[in-house]
């Protein structure tokens, strides 16, 4: 299904409907992440996905209109390039262990200790808040700062309405909208 | 300022049945209410459409109704779709509501989409524009139950 | 004051005089006094430096270590002394020349004519300021040369000598001056980024140092077919020493000043080429080891090959100055052709012609250049008669060009009888007639001109107006001469002489270098 | 969108509700899924709502762009600030057994100051840019 | 049980999919994404049955109310172009 | 007590600045801000790098975790070389920019401005300083982010489509650094470096772990611009605000080259890199053509800053040479070049925004004759230009010889790129003497107020024009730590 | 016994559900155009999300789950409505005729273009 | 490639494609806001890479459930997914729409100063004032 979904995006070239099926896209994905037991992730993607991400893309076609070119020429070159790129990581995936062992040695090393021993050390039930806030703490800190220099390259880029000319001259085409 | 209180209390009730129970979240409980109370006032959004505690008694009656017809028309929809001819003959309807406030066109407007097979499309004034997926499923009167109903359940509160 | 402080002050006092130069930039006569004070303390200076060699003492001094074990080092030993007292000489000589010449020299008409309606002189004297300024500067650079302690550090000078006289060859700043420093540094640069640091760093690679040392570095620790090869990268590399096929930058630098020809690529450039040349052999490769391996055989052709063929072009040549030039490239490659020879007579030659060929050509080209401010004629053929009007020039001139030849009584000839007499030795019979036809080609294309001068006959009147004021002598185009100009001239045609009844301080400082 | 009867009086009636729900996953991040970025999101998606049915100048008056602006500044230093506390409180950086004796409780105390910076930063940054988004179409004269 | 709503859910859900690929027009994909949306409360309401873990529902929660705004954008977004008019005549001129 | 914490202060300084810098909404003050706090990371950095060199690698175990459990910080004497050179760039284009950026972005504008400077800086210190591999993720986009923006602030328009440009490459080479790390966890279960390095032995055989060195490898050389994923440079340096340009050209792409280094030498060692993957023979070749294409492109270009950009590709491609020698000295070569080439790229691109600021423009045309109307700032430019080029004296001299050095070692074929890199220095020079020769060698045609461009413009300038032939003439402090650098990089993290 | 009752209770609601569901799913593929799917669609909005989440709550018990349920229902029901509206209104205004049987466009004329945004004033 | 390695492994493919899918677009595709689209689907599938990473079959989410403070007994026996890709993922979901955003921003002004989203065009614009020059 979310295959269909990305094909589906790759063909449609209504901006509108591109960013409704991305929105479909993001669900899918949340209800895949509640089946593999990432609640939070999935919770994370519904808010992201359902509730920003859509407005956002609405917001930006609202001010750049929403239709698309047909594609010019014919992408043999991007086509090689994911072709390579998947054929690639199919290759890397062979000496993965399996889907869902609990052998494997992600679930090991370090995962073990903060189920363990984050009831001891941390004592909150969520885990996932307890490694995202207190083991890796320092992430969610570099999370938050990302965030912020979002907002700041978007005040930059958006805030003051339209910008002073510079003095090497910019065309028109600028006029036209605000 | 009473409705305020009112929404203040509906909030902490259901962070109540949300929450854990314990001193801290009770705390929380409180900041949580008083901040979302606190900007919807300032927002002007707590007067009586948003906070209809005067149809409280009324709906007792009118929601039980509601979902059962909800019921009824999901099974003729339901029927529709599965026939092996699809016989559906949509229609939009314009008639007039005879509600007389907001939030009364807006309970009917509400109940009107909530019954699959029909959609209320727009409304100016008191016209309201139905969509209906066939043309029988609206009863386009001003006589019609469940504008008759919704009118009782806003005229009871006064 | 220690014989390094000396060292140390070669360097310091041409750049100092290069700053109180930029100080004085809008007063002529400070500015020019400068230049002279400063080229005459750098000569008391190696002078001071000389003696201490020539007993015997080696001073040194580290400035910088750029590179952990190849520090930027000054070492004074007695080839460097010889090249680093021809170079201050001629540089007191050849500012009492520019002295005159700048001065005197006229500017191009079109040029005159803004400034004029501008009313500003100003312009052009930063330029001479600037002038003066790179002047100093590439001769602190030549004194780098002369005094590097190991090889990075003669490559470090040997670069900055290439930027500094940029400025100095583009100095008109027309589409011919952009053209000809765009030759000039694309060869120079070239070269010695390609080949020569190439070599060096391959030098180092394999000796773990880059010290010049007696007998050589690499004497020992290379072997095979490396030796030539590298050889080869040092002797191509060093663009300045002007072999071909990489001697297309020196008759383009022609376009510059009179005395920036005279001085630099007469003297200071070229001679810095074919002294690093000289040292390469004696001091990174040993003439010993050269010897023994026969490294240098093929270059001793390329080398022979560059004096025949640049003494052809130099016939060719109408033009006075680039004729003068093809002679340089023709001479130059006989000091190279000394130092691959590989022994002590042909390293001796070799050092001597630095020194000789310095004094006539130098002489050669300030005739020249008054020639150009005096009648504004650059062409040979434009020349004749004109040595009854200035017969002091003209009869300098003479002399300058037997010292190139290589005839008595002037100091080449003690030259080309070592690189003679080492080619001999080392059982080149070829290059010994290669060195006669060489001689006689020169004789031929250099003599035309004083000849010409004194007996010719001027084909037609110049076609200038009289010019007035200066004109008492002889009608027409003509400007005396500025005395300082012509004070210089009579100097160094005297020393040409002077070297030849006592080259004694050359030879024993070659011999220092060479053995006995 | 005022006009739209049904549109402004579902906001209405839900936007009061969103808000506590925010909160409320922030504040039960530790028991169950949620935390501070998914509760940024969802408060400012609840103001989103609120400057999609009453238009953007409406909501500004009473969420200001600049407040916005500074929340989203003030979040990352509550976050590093409580890493400057612990530091100074001679632990490591973002060592949080230094808020309170028992170490535990200095882990619940860090994680919870922790999470509201990120609450407030990711607020503040999902209401500018909307904010920057959404104003920019009537900004033009 | 849970299991047969699951698929159950998960085929309505391919249909709806059906439904956003197949378009014709934008509003038949905005219909899907609204569907699917709903459809994803549920599913994941049952998905916590299913893993026995019921306590999750938060995020059905939060997906019932956030899905409507989503929607409430593309109303504006269509009626108005403009997702931050305040009422129609902010942008009267279009 | 402060200095045990000076690793994550190096980081979080610059960090609590930023949303400082916001709210004073005063430029003037913003700036202000900006350079003490550029200059404090400095000096913090400067003590990082005495202290690595007397004691060893200083660890920092964030929130009080031992390293495998918490993100650590940990600095050997490679990244706090790294550091320094990011530190001390940052602490001289910061005073530049006052002035600089005052004339090409909005007033408005300039706090906000210096907040994504700074956490630029942010980033980039985080991501040298840290180890561990996702927190590199983290502060790569902090930088990223925060870069793409400063870039758009151009004054051309075309600036925007640069930093789009940038913004997909970028964002592509990011995610597949995170399924490189993704497939380096699901091998290992660890994200710390160290401990990685450890581990990945075990698992050498398996694809997965070399296809996750793939991709951090393709990832890592879109970020730093490798010859045919550099697309979104030219533009993107050539249209940036001049301080922005002076600062990326000489920071971002260096701490890229890093932590390929870092990746490919330390975690997963040398054997697996060269001896297993072959990293040597893939990375030639692409050096050597980024090298020679980039050189020739450059040579035809007809904007200075672009002309630069493509230079910087081709310089890029020097440390890629350096390190495809699989050498100390190839690697001494590469460290060195970091920051020489910092020195160098930052003297020129701060000498271009003096012109910029002076007559809006470096397009070749517009600094004909400028030699005699900003004498200070050309003469900037030509001996940052040298210094590119390579001439003996300046810093770029000293990286080219370990350069060639590290060639000539090796002996046999390797001659041959010896000779390339002597080639395209010639190259260089060709297209640094383009400049210079309308510079100097001809007229000045434009406005009669052009003068020489402010102080606080030329003092940053020429302090890095300063540091370029101090460097040159004293370069064995710098070297002694760049070898410590390349050795500890060869014998690994592990051992 | 009564656990059996809640059984078969829990399985009849979330049968139905399904049912209403699956059903609304298949309209909006058979259905001629959006306004007839939308009916489609809120069947399973209504009925199907009504029924399933009553089956879960029966299934939980008096518990926080059921509250929980309770909610995620009153939000669906609440919320749904309002969007149908939403969509349907866009729909009309960004010039989609609805079908109809007999071709001919029985409600208001297309109007206006899609994001213009000028409909019938209020 | 035997059966064992398809069942193991065949979600991990089914990713792959996805991500491939999100990379086509991202890269063949020259409208600027369907790039971003293409990038937004292409991180999405990373995310589901890292997630069926940290799955483990028969586990459940990592939200412990027993008291915190009891004596912890049902640790043992209860399987929790691993936490750890949850949190990375959680983190790169927020710098995915932080990109987004900022990607959004440069298409919108890119927009206001072209007049156009498709990337020939702009580059055709360019081409344009470039000779003007």
């Amino acid at each position: 299904m979310l295959g269909a979904a990305g094909l589906a995006l790759l063909r449609i070239r209504n901006l509108f409907a591109v960013v409704m099926l991305a929105g479909i896209y993001s669900l899918l994905s949340a209800g895949l992440f509640t089946v593999m037991d990432a609640v939070d992730v999935a919770f994370t993607e519904a808010a992201v996905g359902a509730g920003i991400s859509t407005v956002l893309f609405l917001a930006a076609l609202a001010l750049a209109g929403h239709h698309e070119n047909k594609p010019g020429h014919t992408p043999l070159l991007p086509m090689l390039v994911v072709v390579i790129t998947g054929a690639a990581l199919v290759y890397g995936t062979m000496d993965m262990p399996g889907f869902g062992d609990p052998d494997n040695p992600v679930h090991h090393h370090v995962a073990d200790h903060y189920l363990e021993e984050s009831p001891h050390e941390i004592g909150i039930p969520n885990v996932v808040t307890a490694v995202l806030a207190s083991y890796r703490g320092y992430d969610t800190m570099g999370e938050t700062t990302v965030v912020f220099a979002a907002a700041v390259g978007v005040m930059l880029l958006l805030a003051g309405g339209v910008r002073s000319r510079g003095r090497a001259g910019r065309q028109a085409g600028e006029e036209g909208d605000g | 300022m009473n409705r305020v209180a009112v929404l203040w209390g509906i909030l902490f009730g259901v962070w109540l049945l949300l929450a854990h129970f314990s001193t801290l979240f009770l705390v929380f409980g409180v900041v949580t209410c008083s901040v979302a109370v606190y900007v919807c006032a300032r927002m002007g959004i707590v007067d009586r459409e948003s906070l209809p505690v005067h149809l409280l008694w009324g709906s007792l009656g009118y929601i039980p109704w509601l979902v059962w017809e909800v019921l009824r028309s999901n099974v003729r929809v339901a029927r529709i779709i599965l026939a092996p001819r699809l016989r559906v003959d949509p229609s939009i309807v314009h008639f007039r509501a005879s509600q007389r406030t907001d939030l009364g066109r807006f309970i009917y407007a509400n109940s009107i989409t909530l019954t699959p097979g029909t959609v209320t499309t727009g409304i100016v004034g008191d016209d309201f524009e139905v969509h209906a997926i066939v043309q029988e499923e609206i009863d386009g009167t001003e006589e019609n139950t469940m504008n008759r109903r919704v009118a009782v359940l806003e005229g009871e509160a006064g | 004051m220690t014989a390094s402080t000396l060292l140390l002050l070669s360097l310091a006092v041409p750049a100092a005089g290069a700053a109180v130069i930029l100080l004085l930039r809008y007063n002529p006569n400070a500015r020019e006094a400068a230049s002279l004070v400063t080229a005459g303390a750098l000569f008391t200076i190696v002078l001071r430096i000389y003696l201490a060699v020539s007993v015997g003492d080696r001073p040194a001094l580290v400035l910088a270590e750029p590179i952990p074990g190849i520090p930027i080092a000054l070492e004074a030993e007695p080839l460097g002394v010889l090249f680093a007292l021809v170079a201050s000489f001629l540089w007191i000589v050849t500012t009492m020349y520019s002295i005159g010449y700048m001065r005197g020299h006229p500017l191009r008409p079109e040029i005159r004519d803004v400034m004029a309606t501008l009313g500003i002189d100003r312009d052009r004297e930063k330029r001479q300021a600037r002038f003066y300024l790179f002047f100093a500067f590439a001769i602190a650079a030549v004194m780098g040369v002369a005094f590097a302690g190991n090889l990075f550090t003669l490559f470090v000078f040997y670069e900055v000598l290439t930027l500094t006289t940029f400025p100095l060859v583009t100095h008109s700043r027309s589409e011919a001056a952009r053209k000809a420093g765009r030759v000039y540094l694309g060869v120079l640069f070239t070269t010695s980024v390609v080949f020569q640091l190439l070599a060096i760093v391959w030098t180092y690679a394999i000796a773990g140092t880059l010290d010049f040392q007696d007998g050589g570095i690499l004497s020992g620790r290379a072997a095979g077919a490396v030796v030539p090869v590298l050889l080869g990268l040092f002797v191509f590399g060093i663009g300045k020493a002007a072999v071909m096929p990489f001697h297309r930058w020196l008759p383009a630098a022609m376009v510059a000043p009179t005395p920036v020809s005279a001085l630099l690529h007469a003297v200071a450039v070229v001679k810095a080429g074919v002294f690093a040349v000289l040292k390469v052999t004696v001091y990174i490769f040993g003439i010993d080891f050269i010897a023994a391996t026969g490294a240098s055989v093929w270059l001793m052709w390329v080398a022979a090959a560059t004096i025949i063929l640049a003494s052809l072009v130099a016939f060719t040549k109408n033009n006075l100055k680039v004729r003068l030039a093809y002679s340089t490239v023709s001479q130059l490659s006989y000091v190279v052709l000394g130092a691959m020879l590989a022994n002590q007579l042909g390293v001796v030659g070799g050092g001597m012609h630095i020194a000789m060929h310095a004094f006539g050509k130098i002489t050669l080209f300030f005739c020249a250049g008054v020639i150009i401010i005096s009648t504004n004629r650059t062409e040979v053929s434009q020349l004749k008669g004109l040595g009854r009007v200035m017969p002091i020039t003209f009869g300098a001139f003479f002399i300058g060009a037997l010292s190139i030849v290589g005839l008595p009584p002037t100091g080449g000839a003690w030259s080309k009888w070592f690189l003679g007499m080492g080619s001999l030795e080392a059982g080149q019979i070829g290059l010994v007639a290669v060195l006669m036809l060489s001689s006689l080609l020169s004789l031929v294309y250099l003599m035309e001109i004083p000849l010409q001068g004194f007996f010719g006959r001027p084909r037609r009147a110049p076609d200038r107006d009289a010019a007035g004021e200066d004109d008492h002598d002889h009608g027409g185009d003509f400007h005396t001469p500025p005395r300082w100009s012509m004070a210089a001239i009579i100097t160094t045609a005297v020393a040409c002489v002077i070297l030849f009844l006592y080259p004694e301080p050359f030879y024993r400082l070659m011999t220092m270098v060479a053995g006995p | 969108m005022r006009e739209e009867i049904v549109v402004r009086v579902g906001a209405k009636v839900l936007t009061p509700f969103i808000i506590m729900f925010a909160l409320y996953v922030h504040f039960h991040g530790d028991y169950s899924p949620g935390g501070g970025f998914q509760a940024g999101v969802i408060l400012a998606a609840a103001f989103a709502l609120l400057a999609l049915v009453y238009g953007l100048e409406a909501v500004q008056r009473v969420l200001p762009p600049w407040f916005a602006q500074m929340c989203a500044g003030l979040g990352v230093l509550i976050y590093a600030g409580v890493g400057v506390v612990t530091v100074l409180l001679g632990h490591n950086y973002l060592g949080y057994g230094a808020l309170a004796h028992d170490p535990e409780h200095g882990q619940h105390y860090g994680i919870m100051a922790v999470e509201l910076g990120v609450l407030v930063t990711v607020f503040g940054v999902m209401v500018t840019v909307f904010y920057l988004f959404a104003g920019r179409g009537t900004m033009k004269p | 049980m849970f299991a047969v709503t699951t698929v159950a859910l998960l085929v309505s859900m391919a249909l709806a999919m059906c439904r956003a690929l197949l378009g014709p027009t934008a509003y038949d994909r905005v219909l899907a994404l609204n569907n699917i949306g709903t459809k994803t409360v549920v599913l994941i309401a049952v998905l916590g049955f299913l893993n026995g873990r019921p306590d999750f529902l938060d995020l059905a929660l939060a997906y019932a109310l956030i899905n409507f705004i989503g929607t409430i954008a593309v109303l504006k977004y269509i009626e108005y172009g403009d997702l931050g008019a305040g009422s129609r005549k902010d942008v009267a001129g279009g | 007590m402060i200095a045990e914490h000076l690793p994550i202060l190096q980081v979080v300084l610059p960090l609590l600045a930023a949303p400082v810098c916001i709210f004073l909404r005063n430029p003037r003050a913003a700036g202000a801000l900006a350079v003490l706090t550029s200059w404090s990371a400095l000096g913090i950095a400067l003590s990082l790098l005495r202290e690595v060199m007397s004691t060893g690698v200083v660890s920092y175990a964030i929130g009080d975790w031992a390293p495998p459990i918490g993100i650590e910080y940990r600095v050997d004497i490679v990244n706090a070389w790294v550091l320094v050179i990011v530190a001390t760039i940052g602490a001289v284009v910061t005073p530049y920019a006052i002035t600089s950026v005052e004339s090409e972005v909005d007033r408005k504008r300039i706090p906000l401005f210096y907040a994504a400077y700074l956490l630029c800086l942010t980033g980039l210190l985080g991501i040298t300083i840290t180890g561990d591999v996702f927190n590199v993720f983290v502060f790569l986009e902090i930088s990223s982010l925060s870069a793409y923006a400063l870039i758009a602030m151009g004054q051309r328009r075309r600036a925007l489509t640069a930093a789009f440009r940038y913004l997909i490459m970028g964002s592509v080479g990011a995610t597949f650094i995170v399924i490189g790390i993704g497939l380096l966890y699901v091998m290992t279960g660890t994200l710390n470096m160290a401990d990685l390095a450890a581990l990945l032995p075990e698992v050498w055989d398996s694809r997965t772990v070399k296809v996750a060195y793939g991709f951090l490898g393709v990832g890592m050389c879109l970020k730093l611009a490798l010859f045919p994923l550099h697309l979104w440079l030219p533009n993107a340096y050539a249209f940036a605000p001049s301080a922005v340009t002076a600062f990326m050209a000489s920071t971002a792409t260096k701490v890229a080259v890093y932590m390929l280094l870092r990746l490919f030498l330390s975690i997963f060692g040398r054997h697996f890199s060269f001896e297993v993957m072959g990293l040597d023979l893939i990375l030639l070749p692409l050096a050597l053509v980024a090298i020679v294409s980039m050189s020739l492109v450059a040579i035809f270009q007809v904007d200075v800053k672009r002309l630069l950009a493509y230079s910087s590709v081709a310089q890029i491609g020097y440390m890629i040479l350096g390190l495809s020698f699989a050498s100390v000295t190839g690697l001494t070569a590469t460290l060195l070049h970091l920051f020489n080439h910092a020195l160098m790229k930052g003297a020129l691109f701060m000498a271009l925004g003096c012109v910029v600021y002076r007559i809006g423009s470096v397009h070749i045309d517009a600094m004909v004759g400028l030699g005699k109307r900003m004498p200070y700032t050309m003469a900037a430019f030509v001996v940052g230009g040298l210094s590119l080029v390579g001439v003996p004296l300046t810093v770029g001299f000293v990286s080219k010889w370990y350069l060639i050095l590290g060639a000539l070692e090796k002996g046999g074929l390797w001659m041959g790129v010896a000779a390339i890199v002597l080639v395209t220095s010639v190259m260089a020079l060709v297209y640094v003497w383009r400049v210079v020769e309308v510079a100097y060698l001809r007229d000045f045609a434009g406005d009669e107020r052009v003068r020489e461009a402010p102080w606080s413009l030329l003092v940053p300038t020429w302090a890095l024009v300063l540091a370029n032939l101090y460097f040159g003439i004293d370069a064995v402090r710098i070297s002694a730590v760049a070898r410590g650098a390349a050795e500890a990089l060869m014998i690994g993290i592990g051992s | 016994m009564m656990d059996q009752l809640l059984s078969v209770l829990t399985w009849a609601l979330l049968l139905a559900g399904s049912f209403f569901f699956l059903t609304g799913a298949l309209g909006m593929v058979r259905l001629p155009d959006v306004f007839t799917r939308m009916h489609a669609a809120g069947m399973g909005d209504t009925m199907g999300a009504g029924l399933i989440l009553l089956g879960l709550c029966v299934q939980g018990g008096v518990s926080v789950v059921t509250v929980r349920l309770v909610l995620v229902l009153a939000f669906v029901w609440f919320t749904s409505p309002i969007a149908t509206h939403a969509l349907a209104k866009a729909a009309l205004s960004g010039g989609t005729r609805p079908y109809t049987l007999t071709g001919t466009d029985a409600a208001r004329g297309d109007e206006s273009h899609e994001g213009g945004g000028a409909t019938s004033a209020p | 490639m035997s059966v064992d390695l398809f069942v193991s492994h065949y979600n991990y493919w089914v990713v792959i494609f996805l991500m491939m899918v999100g990379f086509y677009i991202l890269i063949s595709r020259g409208n600027l806001i369907k790039k971003i689209v293409g990038l937004n689907v292409f991180q999405t599938s990373v995310f589901m890479l890292y997630i069926s990473m940290g799955k483990i079959t028969g586990g459940t989410p990592p939200i412990l459930l027993d008291d915190p403070h009891g004596e912890g007994e049902a640790v043992g026996h209860v399987l929790y997914s691993n936490p750890l890709p949850h949190v990375l993922i959680l983190t790169a979901i927020v710098v995915g729409i932080a990109t987004t955003s900022v990607g959004l921003a440069l298409a919108v002004r890119i927009k206001e100063a072209y007049g156009t989203l498709e990337e020939d065009e702009i580059n055709r614009v360019e081409a344009q004032t470039e000779a003007a020059e």
